[in-house]
């Protein structure tokens, strides 16, 4: 009980809602460890890139002992030898969301789903459409997220007669997916449905639709599980009654069950899936976080 | 092959072929013939003048021989061998350098990279700095110039920075010099240094071709004259035929009257301007002195005595302080620029293409930038009144504009200087200080500016003339001051101010002008 | 570069000066001719709408800018200052929402235009007083004011209050005469900016800094006080802009503004001003922007680039438009 | 600006210009005693070694950047120009792998050093014999790169053969007597670039073309292929950076090299080179990029700054640090 353990944990800055929803449940979980537990000390350290969290991690390990690290990685490949570096000093290694391209190194996974936030939104909007109609998607960042979200959607569209009129990268951005689909609207005279692979460009979005006052979208998806578009659904909007949950809150259950490694309690190791379940009225509450920025 | 070499050769040494021949060359700017015609032989050895009045074209013809511009039509030969030049390289290549009326040097490089630039000498890879600073340590000592090599440029004072071009002339071996105005900026021992060179390169066989507005050094050195009017060639004259009266007719094309207009007698009015213990860039430059209504006051020195440091502190434009400032008779409220002109007193630069005219902004513009309230009255800049500006200003100043619509820094030089003392007389100054007033200005506009200022001080203004040009100096002004080495050192008024008294006063102790500079 | 140019041609008849203050409109309309081509739908009623409205952010904040690179300066915190702005603006009017109801609206635009002004007299000082390169100090306080959107929405939104939204919504979204206010607000704005810059002896002097510092200080003109207020001029623009933002989505994020300033000096300089100072085209700066919006939007009507390729094909179209414009000038 | 700079203050003596060419070494003690001040750790062996180490990318594009900003140029595309470079080194190497083994990684490096040269020259004739503002092509170029390696990349990332990673380590993680193999490259590259600088033809006439290029026109400088060289050195540059960046992320992604551009003029800013040109600092961009890299690294460190205000601290410490130079300079 003497010992002092120090967590360090690497996150990428709050570059739109998601990652800010990271950044404040992960600063939260930081309070709370450290009100539970005195004897640990997290460290939490945001970084705008992916060469500037390889940075953060070299000053993190050349300046403290680390006893564990939890990690959110900027991108997959690049972070891999990095974190790897880090681990062969014998720390503990939590990877969160964006997996590392060689799993042998974490101890410990906790991650989403993206392929099933694809299949899953794309299964209930094959069973809406009745297996055909016409479609535009908006995409995030080009990432393994990103891919393996469209991926999962397409694998699941390509199977019926649906079809995919146009995609295009929105890197997550609102302002960016309003312009979009304003322009999407403009060349699609009809257009059924949309699917926006993240709840910030979802806004956007339903902002661009409402504008134009068309009503032949049957559908705006989102998904991720902001705030805003859960109340939608709460609330039973018609055009967008699911959602796919992808909480930012991972980075503080994968920090509590790091903790618990040093606690004395039951070590945990493995993978842990959140798995991607529709969020429908009936079951929002369970996802909702009124005080979460996201 | 062979045939032709000798044949070349054969006319080299004829003693009659020109070294250099212009044959009908005429130039023009868009629909503007600014050069019509001009036909010129050039021999080895001669210093050969060419003059005529501001925007007559002779820096245009200048730039046509040294492949600075290309000519409408016409045609250029060496020794009787037809040459033409895509740029001044080619030129240069061919034994034809040219001296620039303006300063055309790089800022951030020294004294040597820009007097090597573009033929830098090195071993191996790596440039030879200290063969170049030897050199140019050389050739400065030979123009009389006191910069160190390693200098920067930019830091220099202009007349240092024509020292340079000239310099960067001499550097190699040359078949034809052209110098375009070379002591507009100079002081008398610099001017005679650079006569000096000027005898050593004929007495070497170089061709000199030298302009200049002031007709006594061109009756010191020419052997021939050539005098251009309004682009067109009006002919050559050996110069012992000409006095300077006759070369004047004829670059005008009239009579002239008086250059100097007659003196007023000793002002007796109030002082407009006195000014005690000015203390400019940290106490480098100190002075106190009083201007009275209806008075020329002159200031005198050699270059970099602190003359236009003096003023410019006076001015708000460097860092200064002051005892005390009074403008009629009331102390200047906060010593700045704005505060200056609002109490009526404006300082016309010496250096009108750095900090006088925006060269790349049309006329109207320039003449109202220090005077905007006068097309201003209201929120609206009046268009209407401003072209009325210009109009008036281009007659009572006579500047010389092929097109209103042209940009400032097309203008000759001379007609650049008339825009410039129109701008600052604009806003209608009770004390108008003028740093080098006719820098450029060709012998009939100068007698213009003489009886402005003239006039000026009758209609009870003060004005303070600082010139390089002695008998400027003496011509005009009803008292002198002469500075040295930041300090005033003498003061003459009535029969004690002349040439002489000037040059010693500015020159006596400290260095020696005479022995000292010329080695 | 600049000066290579001016010697290269003799240029100095008003006909060919005038060729060359078109060319962005003539860029503009080759590029609009693109479009038709491209997709019929292109010219519908409504695609030329939302891109006029969408072009009036870039438009609007290239007016303060046209001032700023005039004087010879630069302003890389647009982007971000858009964002900070927006996120005071939010919150002042927020926070009023519950005492005066609908006046919040104007009252908190009042209190963005002053923020916005007082952002750009802070960019202004520190260069001119400071005297350091205005490129350091903006890209200093572009991460500043980034980092204070960040840190006022806690990484996430912030939104206006729900009360404010539909009395707001028609700033963004509403037209008079079927002309949508965005434009209507980017118009006068340029008006202004043209009468002041062109018209009167600030704008006078602008151009006189920019084009010659030197003989500006000797003709008496407050060198620093002109740069100082273009950089007030900008932020003023820029909280003009975020007032027309807000009800486009209601909310102001970490990304909100995001590279606009690239967007703003690249609306500038295809419109005709030069990044080196002395010359400002002001309807050449709206041009411009127009320009970057239609060139986006024929991306996404077009059916023929892949989505990877889209900037490529942007950045290709930017420095063709330029290398056209270059041509039109020469001739 | 820089005019009336330098007619406000007389500055003469050599002794005065030296304090001046001394300021950025003396921002970068004041920011190491910082350092040490905030964390004991800050001089710990191994977090300057990282440091030094890090700061190679910037420095080694900073040092052609300041070949470009001296003759008064600027390059917008660095950033995204490396990450391209970088696929394309990766793509080489994983082709060749198979066929000749670990050979693969200097033939894939002599890849990158062409790849890279051209892309320089590219921009540069864009500029010099298009006759457009660098900005603009540039940002167009910046565009151009960055689909490239999105496309290429797919969307995700490009990662470097497994096969040859352990034989390519070194190059980023070795040491030769201690000193990293980044840093020694650094230096090298900083040496060769001083020596070109200021040792021979050509590096004067980059500083003339920067300082008036008429001028130097008139001395016979072919001003356009001086311009386009700088670039394809600045192109040169980015390629050694991406042969040194491999190793160390083993991939490249389309975020590869994101924003570096302004960190890297930022460098070259803060190290005493002048935007506008003229004025070449090679020693003074490599303490501005060891000065950039140990602000994060303090920031890293130190735990007192709320991580949503960590970006408005280094942005004024960026403002502080050249206020201080102009103080320094001033005196
Ligand atoms: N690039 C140009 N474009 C248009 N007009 C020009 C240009 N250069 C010169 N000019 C015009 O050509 C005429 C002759 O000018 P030039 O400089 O040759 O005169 P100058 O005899 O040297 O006069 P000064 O004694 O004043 O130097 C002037 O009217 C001038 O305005
Ligand atoms: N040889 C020199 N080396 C360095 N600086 C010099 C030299 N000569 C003059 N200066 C600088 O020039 C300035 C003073 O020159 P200033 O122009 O005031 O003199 P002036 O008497 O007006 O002469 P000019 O006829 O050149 O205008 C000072 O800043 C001084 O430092
Ligand atoms: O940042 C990403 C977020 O925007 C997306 O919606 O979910 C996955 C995250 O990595
Ligand atoms: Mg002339
Ligand atoms: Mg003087």
């Amino acid at each position: 009980q003497d010992k002092e353990f120090t967590i360090a944990v690497s996150i990428p800055a709050a570059t739109h809602g998601w990652t800010g929803g990271v950044v404040y449940h992960a600063q939260e979980a930081e309070k709370q460890l450290e009100a539970a537990f005195p004897n640990i000390d997290v460290i939490v350290s945001t970084a705008s890139s992916a060469t500037a969290q390889v940075s953060s991690l070299e000053d993190l390990s050349a300046t403290n002992e680390l006893d564990a690290l939890v990690i959110l990685p900027f991108t997959s490949e690049e972070l891999t030898g990095p974190v790897e570096q880090v681990a062969s000093n014998g720390t503990f290694i939590t990877v969160v969301d964006r997996g590392l391209a060689d799993p042998s190194i974490q101890d410990l996974y906790v991650a989403g789903d993206n392929i099933a936030v694809g299949a899953n939104t794309a299964k209930w909007l094959v069973d809406k459409l009745g297996g055909e109609g016409e479609i535009v998607v908006l995409r995030g960042i080009p990432t393994v997220i990103d891919d393996e979200r469209i991926k999962g959607f397409r694998d699941v569209i390509d199977e019926t007669d649906i079809e995919i009129l146009d995609i295009q990268y929105a890197n997550w951005n609102q302002d960016e997916a309003f312009t979009l689909m304003q322009d999407y609207l403009a060349r699609y005279p009809n257009i059924d449905a949309v699917w926006a692979n993240d709840d910030d460009m979802l806004l956007g979005v339903l902002e661009a639709v409402d504008e134009a006052g068309r009503d032949d979208i049957k559908y705006a998806l989102g998904g991720n599980g902001m705030k805003q578009v859960i109340e939608m659904v709460k609330a039973g909007d018609e055009r967008t009654p699911i959602s796919t949950p992808y909480p930012p809150s991972m980075i503080a259950s994968a920090m509590y069950m790091t903790a618990a490694q040093f606690a004395g309690q039951a070590p945990m190791r493995g993978s842990f899936k959140l798995d991607a379940p529709l969020i429908t009225p009936e079951n929002a509450d369970q996802f909702y976080f009124p005080d979460s920025p996201f | 092959m062979s045939a032709a070499l000798t044949r070349d050769e054969a006319i080299e040494y004829a003693p009659e072929a020109p070294v250099l021949h212009a044959e009908a060359l005429s130039k023009a700017y868009g629909p503007i013939t600014v050069l019509r015609d001009v036909s010129l032989d050039i021999r080895a050895g001669e210093v050969h003048a060419i003059i005529g009045e501001n925007g007559a074209g002779k820096s245009t013809l200048m730039k046509l021989l040294s492949g600075h511009a290309e000519p409408t039509s016409g045609t250029l030969s060496m020794s009787g061998a037809p040459v033409s030049f895509d740029d001044a390289v080619q030129a240069e290549d061919a034994g034809i350098v040219l001296v620039h009326q303006e300063i055309l040097l790089a800022p951030d490089l020294t004294v040597a990279q820009n007097l090597f630039l573009g033929r830098e000498i090195s071993r191996g890879f790596a440039v030879d700095d200290r063969a170049m600073n030897r050199r140019t340590a050389e050739v400065l000592a030979r123009v009389g110039s006191t910069a160190r090599p390693t200098d920067r440029v930019g830091d220099m004072p202009l007349a240092q920075q024509q020292l340079f071009q000239i310099a960067r002339a001499l550097l190699d071996e040359r078949k034809v010099v052209i110098m375009d105005e070379p002591t507009a900026m100079l002081a008398n021992d610099e001017v005679d240094a650079l006569f000096d060179i000027v005898r050593a390169l004929s007495e070497h066989g170089v061709a000199v071709l030298y302009i200049s507005h002031r007709l006594e050094e061109v009756e010191a050195l020419a052997d021939r004259v050539t005098v251009l009017r309004d682009g067109r060639m009006i002919g050559t004259w050996p110069a012992a035929d000409l006095d300077q009266r006759q070369m004047a007719e004829l670059m005008v094309g009239r009579e002239l009257s008086m250059l100097y207009p007659p003196k007023r007698g000793a002002a007796s009015g109030e002082p407009v301007l006195a000014v005690e213990d000015l203390s400019v860039d940290h106490g480098r430059v100190v002075g106190s002195f009083t201007v009275r209504a209806g008075e020329v006051l002159g200031i005198g020195g050699m270059i970099g005595a602190g003359r236009t440091e003096l003023m410019e502190g006076l001015m708000g434009l460097r860092p200064a302080q002051s005892r005390s400032i009074a403008v009629a008779g009331t102390s200047v409220a906060k010593h700045d620029v704005d505060a200056m002109m609002a109490a009526g007193v404006v300082y016309l630069t010496e250096d009108r293409k750095g900090k006088g005219l925006l060269l790349n902004e049309g006329l109207g513009s320039n003449l109202t930038l220090q005077a905007l309230d006068m097309v201003n009255p209201s929120l609206r800049l009046n268009g209407r009144k401003e072209a009325q500006l210009l109009q008036t200003a281009i007659e009572e100043y006579d500047i010389r504009v092929g097109s209103l619509a042209v940009e400032a820094g097309k203008l000759s030089g001379g007609n650049q200087q008339k825009l410039l003392l129109a701008k600052v007389m604009l806003a209608d100054p009770s004390v108008v200080i003028i740093d080098e007033p006719t820098r450029g200005i060709d012998i009939g506009n100068k007698s213009q500016i003489y009886s402005f200022i003239d006039g000026l001080v009758r209609a009870g203004k003060a004005c303070i003339v600082i010139s390089s040009e002695l008998p400027e100096l003496v011509g005009l002004a009803d008292r002198v001051l002469v500075m040295r080495a930041g300090r005033f050192v003498a003061e003459l008024t009535g029969d004690d101010i002349t040439e002489q008294n000037i040059v010693y006063a500015a020159a006596s102790s400290g260095k020696d002008t005479e022995g000292g500079k010329r080695t | 570069m600049s000066s290579a140019e001016r010697a290269a041609g003799p240029q100095s008849e008003g006909f060919k000066i005038r060729w060359g203050d078109l060319a962005p409109f003539i860029a503009l309309a080759m590029i609009v001719l693109l479009g038709v081509l491209i997709n019929s739908n292109f010219m519908s009623g409504n695609n030329i709408l939302n891109v006029m409205t969408r072009s009036a952010f870039i438009a609007i904040i290239g007016v303060g800018a046209t001032f700023v690179i005039a004087t010879g300066g630069l302003d890389l915190s647009v982007g971000s200052m858009m964002a900070f702005v927006t996120g005071i603006m939010i919150m002042a009017m927020n926070a009023m929402a519950p005492a005066i109801g609908v006046w919040a609206i104007p009252a908190g635009a009042l209190v963005a235009l002053v923020v916005g002004s007082l952002c750009g007299l802070m960019n202004g000082m520190i260069i001119t007083v400071g005297r350091i390169e205005p490129f350091i100090v903006t890209l200093g306080t572009m991460g500043i004011f980034r980092a204070f959107i960040t840190f006022m929405s806690d990484g996430g939104s912030l939104s206006i209050d729900r009360s404010l939204r539909s009395a707001y919504r028609p700033v963004y979204f509403g037209d008079f005469l079927g002309i949508p206010y965005p434009v209507l607000i980017t118009i006068v704005i340029a008006l202004v900016g043209a009468f002041l810059l062109y018209r009167t002896k600030y704008g006078r002097r602008v151009t006189a800094v920019g084009s010659n510092a030197d003989v500006a200080r000797f003709s008496g003109v407050h060198v620093g006080r002109v740069r100082t207020l273009a950089f007030v001029i900008q932020g003023f623009c820029v909280a003009v802009a975020a007032i027309c933002y807000v009800p486009r989505l209601g909310a102001a994020t970490p990304t909100t503004g995001q590279l606009w300033e690239l967007q703003v000096i690249t609306a500038v300089v295809i419109g005709g001003t030069l990044l080196r100072g002395g010359k400002a085209h002001i309807w050449g700066t709206v041009a411009g922007a127009l320009i970057l919006e239609i060139i986006a939007n024929v991306m996404v009507l077009s059916d023929m680039v892949s989505e990877y390729l889209v900037a490529a094909v942007q950045g290709a179209i930017i420095i063709i438009a330029m290398l056209a414009h270059r041509f039109t000038k020469a001739r």
